[in-house]
């Protein structure tokens, strides 16, 4: 059980981690989403796994499950929830303001084409041999 | 405490002249002439008791632990420089009082001067090396104010900006040198420093040490190859430029050099590198002056080489070689500083500095020229002024001085005897070709001699020059007695101020060096020609190219870097994780796990199954973005279920309460979003992202594993053990939220409330600019159905609306006990309300709803923030729990706790937040739609509607569209 | 009398799974999505019901706890059901039938899915039926 | 007795739960995914209580509710989203 | 002014306070339902969350229907739930054991005389819910259903069966 | 019981309710009760100041339920700087912030509050996972200041803000996991207790939690190559929240300095000083980044902003070598340019308005209006944040390098400040030289003369004269402050008084209760 549950934590974060590096907010906001249930259901397992003995007191339980993750990851979820509803809006909000749901903020352009530095000050004309480095972006 | 009255009065003396330039110029330069001719008179009041050996000092303890205090201590060697400081800048200041145009703001030049002469003196009174730097940067950042006070002038701008780079990086250096040396010598103060010379110059760091210090004191004093800098700042007027390269700035390097020599010289290292510096810097300073057309230009120069002259004397090592320092320092100042204003009078009256288009000024400028003549000859050496003594001096200790240590070594003394021609050479055409020669008609100004205070200044300087001349013992001997003894530290050598010692090697060097001199002016126009066929450096291009370089590779590393991609950010941040992980995983020890495993139910690996293909769905297919939120459905449904299946029924309740309303949130937003993502990764940047994705995964995979499979002790024995009797409750996991880690939910509601005013403040303004432009032109970018509000939705939501708010009411109540809560009671009413919003439309349902969601969220907070603070009317800390069981006939035993109270809060801010970001975001949508949403709960009422095909005839007949 | 009460239960908990089943059967077996809509929304929600009642009965009997709050479920989810496939029909109409391939309603309004309420149309807009 | 029945349900509802990740993957329409999803909610509270009978424990039963409660509003909302892009007007 | 105000206050007294006492009774044994095990404390909860809950939601129920008869509404329940166990082993033999080419899927129309929107949506559950047909589609004027069958050899026995079995019926307990 | 140690947690809490409950509608009242609120907590926090001087750690124990079970806040001499530094700093802004900035969009004074509530939280708190929520809270309201008044570019920016520090939230929990896995305990003092005790064969997952943890807190330093989200994020936001965020990063700062200290101190066995070869070399990194960055940028905020990354590397190197000196000398910094860079970022703006369209951007424009008044502001802040004298930044960085000498790493990290500083001086020489000399040689616009007929408000300035004055006073005052300074490293380097205070007697933990405190035995 312990690897099934490992290894269902992994799938859970390479998931995620694959869609939180591309290139549209939507999708890294579901990779986000993704990644909180992988460090949630992380940090519960550190309380280790038990079948049957929910942190519930009563008399005919000999042991209980330790409550204390379980108590942190429900803090965990319920501020990944406020984060992803704030996030959710932004990025609603960003792609009304900007017209792109590109994470920034405007649409890939071809990576040869002078555009200006992020400080706004104007790019040099890339030559086409730097034009790997500068590149890059989906 | 007079002695910090010195260095002090400068700076607070600066507020003067800004203050009195309203009263005007005069006032203005009164002002500083009086702070400075103060702190003077103080100086001078001084000079007994340091002429009679004794060291005054002042102690102020700053910052001890650091060892940088307010120490200063003046010495002859100090006295001498606080005098030439303020003695010259008294000159300074009269003469800028006439020199300077009505246009130039005058309170501002007498304000940086005054800090610029506090800084100077804070240098040379300093009696702690730390305090020393303190001054030593101040002068860079004063002077770079004072280069570039013309600061129209684009000469200006960057001559100041030069100065202070080099200046600048030279006293970084010297920062480090301090440290070092301070550290070796086990004290930052001056005093101490130079009675440790065996200790330092014994120590491993002596080298770097010594090297560091040199790198700020050859900056300072433009020593090659740093002496590019000087000559810009010459685009400074030329108070500032007489002010600045006579007596005080470049001279600070020279200060230092003399300040430390007792604890650095004497060592191979300090000779060679001195030393070999300063003859270079001599010679090489000496043969550009002679071909600089531009008067300051030439002074400048002859500026470097006489602080190589020094510089050279200090390296020598030998005492005799550092007393002629000291006194080529007093005599370089005063010809320097004449000079340099001697110059400011011509570029004044004569409207030009270019040498080639002066000459023949004698005739029109007679004051000025007899000036000039002494100041010029002094620098060439010639006797009987006081150039000649000084340079006397230096050749001989020049002849004295074996460079590879032979018997019979005449290399130095060659190479001194040449820079002496050179002087001589450009100190004559000084004379000659400005002063003498026939008068010429093109003057771009009228020459004629300056007003009394414009010359008075450069007077008093060239009376001294041939009063030390004349009478070296009488005038100058004291002074030099004492400073060069306060360098020396040890007994004087002997040495003789008079201006014939007979036929000294140094009197044929003299001699030759002023015929040779003369002769190479005659032959001025064959040296350039000698000079063209050498590759000059062109120091300021030269300058300029590497800061710009400097800057273009600035630029291009750090937009290479911070390209403005959030995708390469992220990239960064994770494999930055994954290093960190990995590498601090596999390095530090470790072993498997020996505990034994859970069995595997096979339905688990059902459920691993469908998350497995989930995963790989949603990373394959998630360019189908309403497909990936039902596929993030799914994946929430098992991680519930994995939550229960693993005795965790409160995690599994939250994870699936909140899931739904994430998957509400997104399919709002989701409505204005892209339906779908392009394909756009690029194949390399796929597999760099699969890679870190893997990896992550199976870090993550390795990591829990091996956790899970190892025993385990945790501080929650306590709290399965007190929950009960100290928390009131069987639901441990709940009393750790309300109880035991209370405020870890109070800053979770928190959280909540701060993303719910978040939203409104973000969608607040969504109706402004670019975005309420999208939003009024939006168009519906999908097929859309006729129906909003099915009447089958709107009966069942009716139907079930009271009864999810008492399934609400009932997992609030048992939350304590048993799995739920405030949290999970108010998303389930939340959902329960949101069901209505659904079914019916925002506004139908938000008027029955009634309620203003801000207010509920700020109950939410103070509720649970007042539960907590109500715990100190009982003198106990903040979020302490208080419960009771209490029986009423009728109703039995119940319990009361405040931690219900707190809950109570915790559920306002969820039903609140929710809600209120629910709202908000729905609303978006209304105003995006154009249409007038009718407020009615069900699109059409089968009771509204008479028999027949009643919809043919007009919409107004309709009952419904008749109210 | 434990007896029955085991073979009853134990018949409604293999009626559950095997009606949860026929309901998953029917998704992947059946050859299109109206079809396919039937299975679920009921086989499985009869399969949930009886399974809840085993519970219900379990309780009751072997455990001696009356569990009756079973019985809110089953409402809940015989309330839900018709609503969950009533909207994926409409999910489905509206996305792949049109207003031509559906009997006609036979009165003057068409189906809701393509047809606004009476009162809200607009002089040119296009009839589902007519 | 009960438990043999209880796991026949476990495999019947686990092949069903296989079922519906197979429609889910499959589609082809998007109304085809959201009855998967709705479907797999229905046998997990179906689950959720066999598991409960053989723990002998009903404190699994608010999740249950809670599952059906949520199945059902993102089922609609899912499909409200299908049909009219916004789900509260 | 005065006068409507007084008009009401006295109109409120008992509906301001407890305006739907069947939902009140309902609400408070859905509450002991969840709690799953009597004590008067429970009840005492339980009625007041009956009373207070109705107060709240009311206003979301704008027009209640009346029930004519609750005997037949009993008697409606027991029947549909006959009908959806018999049926459901229909479809399942039908599922497992039929091929799909046998099936006869279909859209029809059945025509309403029920008008309150609550027996509308009764209809339309019981439809559903009773396996081989599928409550699909309201006309925009409510007064068609758009049902599918899984398996609809004959339409028109098909659209009797529901107007008799439950329509009917359903027109006798809604007002 | 010491209850004001929470009072400037609850206070802003409380304040931010009824800022939302009652006063969302009155701007007025909202700015008194805002800056009521601030002056408190500062009043508060400058009482803490004064009794932890005394060197006595206090522990509260909130809930009243002893550490580790429940979560104390703890004031020692780190924690009372702190919370002194960010009242002050909280003023400043805020009195900025009522010029008008606070109206640009909802809720200002609100996120204001709870922004300080967060702050004073992380830094109060003893509990590694409450340290978490603090974050939460911080970062959420930093969130909406940070987009407060909205704009394209600002919302491109938050973007990548909000996206970075979530990804690094997940990561802050799974390094909280990875140690509570094999540990079983949150409170810190405890685990710096537990720690020492973590067999061998635990050490690897013990030790990639704290790496991992310690990259978490990069993030939120802005430690190379977690920064990328500062620049974009300073440059884009509305000053005074840029000249506010100057605490954000000495906030991960501070969760190294406190975290690593206690928990992976000296005393930690197998895993004692495990942030320092990560923290080195990165921090290294951070200050030639930030300070070539700042020597690249063509536009003011944009040069604050690499100012800012540069600074908190000098502040992170002095942390990463572990010693008690440097450590002080890195406090001092860490005080020094918080608010150094914050007036440097009011006084951008401050500038920027008087230059018109553009403003910030560093081409030739006219002379900026009140240009005197300006380049003196200017000129006196570029010295505070270059790290000349005579003001805090000199010392501090001379604390710094004299600090590490005997980390072995002395020259290494000698040069890297050294020459960044002058790659710094180079920069802000340029910008100043351009900005308030070249200007002279632009034409005139009509732009520039009515900017210049223009008159100004006097708080801004006064604002951006003030926290220019609290570094002449904290230059004046070296010496008292580095008395705390380095009685505050002291503490922090000898944990064994902190430890005791949080934790009391050691607890004896009775396993038989579980059972006894079972429903049955209630009355
Ligand atoms: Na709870
Ligand atoms: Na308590």
């Amino acid at each position: 059980m312990e690897l099934v549950v490992a290894s269902g934590i992994g799938l859970l974060f390479a998931a995620g981690t694959y869609l939180l590096l591309r290139g549209r907010t939507f999708t890294v906001v579901i990779g986000l989403t993704m990644l909180a249930y992988g460090v949630n259901a992380l940090l519960f397992a550190m309380g280790r796994l038990h079948t049957d003995m929910p942190p519930v007191l009563s008399l005919d339980l000999p042991a209980y499950a330790d409550p204390l993750p379980q108590a942190l990851v429900l803090t965990a979820i319920v501020i990944a929830f406020g984060m992803t509803a704030f996030v959710v809006v932004l990025i609603l909000r960003s792609f009304l303001e900007v017209g792109s749901d590109h994470v920034d903020g405007s649409e890939p352009v071809d990576p040869g084409s002078p555009r200006s530095y992020p400080d706004g000050s104007p790019r040099p004309p890339i030559k086409s041999a730097s034009r790997g480095a500068a590149g890059g972006r989906s | 405490m007079q002695l910090a009255l010195i260095v002090l009065l400068p700076f607070v003396g600066a507020v003067l002249p800004a203050l009195m330039i309203r009263a005007g110029r005069n006032a203005c330069a009164t002002a500083t002439f009086t702070v400075t001719l103060t702190a003077f008179l103080i100086l001078l009041a001084h000079g007994p008791r340091v002429f009679a050996g004794e060291v005054v000092q002042y102690r102020l303890e700053w910052l001890p632990s650091l060892g940088l205090d307010v120490n200063f201590f003046l010495d002859g060697y100090g006295f001498l420089f606080a005098g030439l400081i303020l003695f010259i800048g008294l000159l300074i200041i009269t003469y800028a009082r006439f020199y300077l145009a009505k246009e130039d703001p005058m309170g501002r030049f007498m304000a940086f001067l005054l800090l610029f002469q506090g800084a100077m003196v804070g240098i040379v009174l300093s009696d702690n090396i730390l305090l020393l730097l303190i001054f030593w940067e101040l002068t860079s950042l004063t002077s770079f104010l004072l280069i570039g006070y013309w600061s129209h002038l684009p000469a200006g701008r960057q001559g100041a900006r030069m100065a202070l780079i080099v200046t600048g990086s030279g006293g970084l250096s010297l920062i480090a040198g301090m440290l070092l040396l301070g550290h070796i010598a086990g004290s930052y103060d001056i005093s101490v420093i130079i009675t440790r010379a065996e200790v330092i110059q014994a120590s491993p760091y002596y080298i770097p040490a010594l090297l560091l210090v040199l790198g700020g004191c050859f900056t300072k004093s433009a020593q090659f190859p740093f002496h590019f800098w000087l000559p810009h700042a010459m685009a400074a007027p030329t108070p500032v430029s007489a002010y600045l390269h006579s007596a005080t700035m470049v001279k600070a390097g020279i200060f230092l050099l003399g300040r430390l020599w007792p604890a650095l010289s004497g060592t191979d290292a300090w000779f060679y590198i001195v030393a070999t510096t300063g003859l270079a810097t001599m010679v090489i300073g000496a043969w550009i002056a002679l071909f600089k057309d531009d008067l300051k230009g030439l002074l400048a120069h002859s500026t470097v080489s006489h602080l190589g002259l020094v510089t050279f004397l200090f390296g020598i090592g030998t005492p005799f070689a550092a007393l002629a320092g000291v006194f080529h320092i007093i005599n370089h100042a005063t010809f320097k500083a004449a000079l340099f204003m001697n110059a400011g009078i011509i570029d004044h009256e004569a409207g030009t500095r270019d040498i080639k288009r002066l000459g023949g000024l004698v005739h029109l400028m007679p004051i000025s020229a007899t000036m000039a003549f002494v100041a010029a000859l002094s620098m060439a050496g010639i006797p009987p002024l006081n150039g000649f003594l000084s340079k006397e001096f230096m050749l001989e200790a020049a002849s004295e001085t074996a460079w590879f240590g032979l018997g019979f070594d005449p290399t130095v003394a060659i190479i001194a005897t040449i820079g002496a021609v050179f002087s001589v050479a450009y100190s004559l055409r000084y004379i000659i070709h400005v002063y003498l020669g026939p008068k010429r008609k093109d003057y771009p100004a009228k020459p004629h001699d300056p007003p009394f205070g414009m010359w008075a200044p450069p007077a008093v300087l060239v009376v001294l020059v041939v009063l030390i001349g004349l009478f070296p013992n009488t005038v100058a001997g004291p002074l030099l007695a004492t400073s060069a003894g306060a360098v020396i530290g040890a007994e004087l050598p002997y040495y003789s101020l008079s201006l014939w010692h007979g036929f000294t090697p140094a009197l044929f060097m003299s001699i030759f060096a002023v015929v040779a001199g003369y002769f190479l002016l005659t032959r001025h126009a064959d040296a350039i020609t000698l000079r063209e066929r050498f590759w000059r450096p062109e120091a300021k291009a030269l300058f300029d190219t590497s800061v710009e370089a400097v800057v273009g590779w600035a630029r291009t590393g750090t937009w290479a870097l911070q390209n403005g991609s959030l995708q390469r950010y992220l990239a960064a941040l994770t494999g930055m994780a994954l290093l960190g992980g990995f590498a601090t995983y596999l390095a530090a020890p470790g072993a498997p796990g020996t505990e034994p495993m859970l069995p595997v139910p096979a339905l688990a690996l059902v459920g691993w199954l469908l998350l497995a293909a989930s995963c790989a769905a949603i990373v394959l297919l998630h360019r189908q973005r309403l497909f990936t939120l039902v596929l993030v459905g799914v994946i929430g449904v098992i991680v519930s279920l994995g939550f229960l299946y693993l005795s965790a029924p409160d995690l599994a309740l939250t994870q699936i309460s909140v899931e739904v309303v994430t998957i509400i949130l997104l399919l709002l937003a989701l409505n204005f979003l892209p339906k779908s993502t392009p394909v756009e990764s690029p194949l390399p940047m796929k597999v760099r992202d699969g890679v870190i994705a893997g990896l992550a995964g199976i870090g993550v995979t390795g990591v829990v594993y091996a956790v899970l499979t190892r025993e385990f002790s945790s501080i929650s024995e306590f709290h399965l053990a007190n929950a009960y009797e100290g928390g009131g409750g069987t639901n441990v996991v709940n009393v750790i939220l309300v109880d035991f880690r209370g405020i870890d939910t109070y800053g979770e509601i928190i959280v909540l409330g701060i993303a719910a005013i978040c939203i409104v403040a973000l969608l607040d303004t969504v109706m402004q600019g670019a975005s309420g432009r999208r939003i009024a032109n939006w168009e519906v970018d999908m097929k859309r159905s006729a129906d909003r509000h099915p009447l089958l939705l709107v009966v069942g939501t009716r139907v079930m609306l009271a009864f999810a708010l008492v399934v609400g009411a009932y997992i609030f109540l048992r939350g304590h006990n048993e799995p739920g809560g405030g949290f999970i009671a108010g998303l389930v009413v939340s959902i329960a309300l949101i069901m209505q919003y659904m079914a019916s439309g925002f506004a139908w349902a938000q008027r029955r709803a009634g309620l203003d969601y801000h207010n509920v969220i700020g109950w939410g907070v103070l509720v649970a923030g007042l539960t907590g603070v109500g715990s100190w009317l009982f003198d106990y800390p903040f979020l302490t729990s208080w419960f009771d069981y209490f029986t009423l006939p009728i109703v039995g035993t119940f319990e009361l706790a405040s931690a219900i109270a707190f809950d109570v809060g915790v559920f306002l801010c969820v039903v609140g937040s929710v809600m209120l970001a629910l709202a908000r975001l729905s609303r978006v949508g209304r105003i995006a739609e154009h249409l007038d949403v009718p407020e009615r709960d069900m699109d059409v009422d089968p009771r509204d509607v008479p028999d027949g095909n009643v919809a043919a005839e007009a919409p107004s007949a309709s009952p419904a569209a008749a109210k | 009398m434990t007896l029955i009460a085991e073979i009853v239960i134990s018949l409604l908990i293999v009626a559950g799974g095997f009606f949860a089943f026929v309901g998953s059967f029917g998704l992947i077996k059946l050859p299109e999505i109206m079809q396919r809509l039937h299975a679920p929304t009921k086989a499985t929600t009869l399969g949930v019901g009886s399974v809840l009642v085993a519970s219900m009965l379990y309780f009751l009997v072997i455990e001696g706890i009356p569990s009756i709050h079973e019985l809110v479920i089953t409402l809940f989810l015989f309330l839900t059901a018709p609503i969950t496939a009533n909207f994926v029909a409409k999910a489905y109409i509206h996305r792949r039938e049109s207003p031509k391939s559906l009997p006609l309603t036979n009165r003057d309004a068409g189906w809701a899915t393509f047809d606004p309420p009476p009162d809200q149309r607009t002089a040119g807009e296009e009839r589902g039926t007519s | 007795m009960i438990f043999y029945a209880l796991i026949f349900a476990f495999a019947a509802i686990g092949i069903g739960l296989l079922c519906n990740l197979w429609r889910l993957v499959q589609g082809p329409t998007i109304a085809d995914r959201i009855l998967a999803l709705d479907t797999m909610v229905i046998n997990s509270i179906a689950l959720i209580i066999l598991y409960g009978v053989l723990q002998g424990r009903t404190v699994l039963f608010e999740a249950a509710i809670l599952f059906a409660m949520v199945g059902f509003i993102s089922t609609v909302a899912y499909c409200k989203f299908v049909l009219r892009g916004d789900i509260i007007e | 002014m005065s006068e409507a105000k007084a008009t009401a206050d006295s109109r409120s007294l008992r509906q301001r306070w407890l305006p739907h006492p069947l939902l009140t009774v309902v609400l408070t044994g859905f509450w002991m339902l969840l709690l799953n095990d009597f004590s008067m404390g429970g009840l005492v909860v339980g009625l007041a969350l009956g009373i207070l809950i109705p107060l709240y939601t009311t206003s979301f129920w704008p027009t209640p229907p009346r029930i004519k008869s609750y005997p037949k509404a009993t008697a409606y329940f027991f029947l549909v739930l006959w009908d959806i166990v018999q049926a459901n082993i229909q479809v399942a033999y039908w599922i497992l054991f039929w091929k799909n080419e046998q099936l006869k899927p279909k859209f029809f129309t059945v025509p309403l005389d029920i008008r309150v929107p609550e027996g509308v949506a009764t209809l339309m559950g019981t439809i559903t819910m009773t396996p081989g047909t599928v409550s699909s589609d309201l006309s925009a004027d409510g007064k068609a259903l758009l049902v599918h069958g899984i398996h609809v050899p004959d339409e028109a026995a098909m659209i009797l069966n529901i107007k008799t079995r439950y329509e009917a019926r359903l027109l006798e307990i809604f007002r | 019981m010491n209850h004001w140690l929470v009072v400037p947690v609850i206070l802003p809490a409380l304040v931010a309710g009824i800022l939302i409950l009652a006063l969302r509608h009155d701007i007025l009242l909202q700015r008194i009760t805002s800056i009521a609120s601030t002056v408190a907590c500062l009043g508060v926090g400058i009482g803490l100041l004064v009794q932890a001087a005394g060197g006595i750690v206090e522990v509260y124990e909130l809930g009243n339920w002893p550490a580790p079970f429940g979560i104390v806040f703890v004031l020692d001499r780190l924690s009372a700087l702190m919370l002194v530094l960010i009242g002050t700093l909280a003023l400043f802004v805020i009195l900025y912030a009522i010029n008008g900035w606070d109206r640009r969009g909802r809720h200002f004074h609100a996120l204001f509050q709870f922004q300080l509530m967060g702050l004073n939280g992380a830094f109060l708190t003893g509990d590694l996972f409450n340290l978490f929520v603090w974050f939460e809270v911080l970062l959420l309201a930093s969130y909406g200041l940070m987009l407060h008044g909205s704009g394209a570019a600002r919302l491109k920016a938050g973007t990548h803000y909000v996206i970075i520090n979530l990804t690094g939230s997940t990561l802050f929990l799974v390094g909280v996991a990875l140690i509570y896995g094999v540990t079983g305990t949150l409170n810190m003092a405890d685990l710096a207790v537990k720690i020492p005790a973590v067999p061998v064969e635990d050490q690897a997952i013990l030790q990639a939690g704290g790496v991992i943890l310690l990259l978490v807190f990069g993030v939120k330093a802005a430690l190379v190559p977690l920064h990328f989200w500062l620049p974009t994020t300073y440059s884009a936001t509305s000053p005074p929240i840029a000249a506010l965020f100057t605490i954000m990063t000495k906030v991960g700062a501070y969760a190294i300095i406190r975290f690593y200290t206690l928990a992976f101190g000296a005393d930690a066995g197998e895993a004692s000083w495990l942030a320092g070869p990560w923290l080195l070399p990165l921090a290294l990194l951070t200050v030639v980044v930030g300070m070539v960055g700042a020597l690249a940028c063509r536009s003011l905020r944009w040069l604050v902003a690499f100012v800012v990354v540069g600074s908190i590397g000098v502040i992170l190197v002095g942390v990463a070598v572990f010693e008690e000196r440097a450590m002080a000398g890195a406090l001092y910094y860490l005080v020094h340019s918080t608010l150094a860079s914050a007036s440097l970022f009011l006084l951008a703006e401050l500038i920027a308005e008087r230059r018109g369209q553009d403003g910030d951007s560093l081409t030739l424009k006219p002379m900026p209006a009140q240009g005197d008044l300006m380049s003196g502001l200017f000129f006196l802040s570029a010295i505070a944040v270059a790290g000349l004298p005579p003001l805090s930044g000199f010392i501090g960085k001379l604390l710094i390098l004299d600090g590490v000498r005997d980390s072995g790493h002395a020259a290494l990290i000698w040069a890297t400040i050294l020459i960044t500083s002058l790659l710094l001086i180079v920069a802000l020489a340029r910008a100043g030289s351009l900005v308030f000399w070249k200007c002279r040689i632009a034409e005139a616009t009509r732009e520039s003369r009515e900017l210049a007929g223009r008159s100004y408000p006097v708080l801004p300035i006064v604002v951006v004269a003030g926290l220019i004055g609290s570094s002449v006073a904290l230059t004046v005052f070296a010496g008292p402050a580095m008395t705390y300074l380095e009685a505050a490293s002291d503490q922090l380097f000898r944990p064994t008084d902190y430890i005791a205070t949080v934790l009391g007697p050691q607890p004896v933990l009775d396993p038989e209760p579980t059972l006894a405190a079972s429903p049955e035995a209630a009355p």
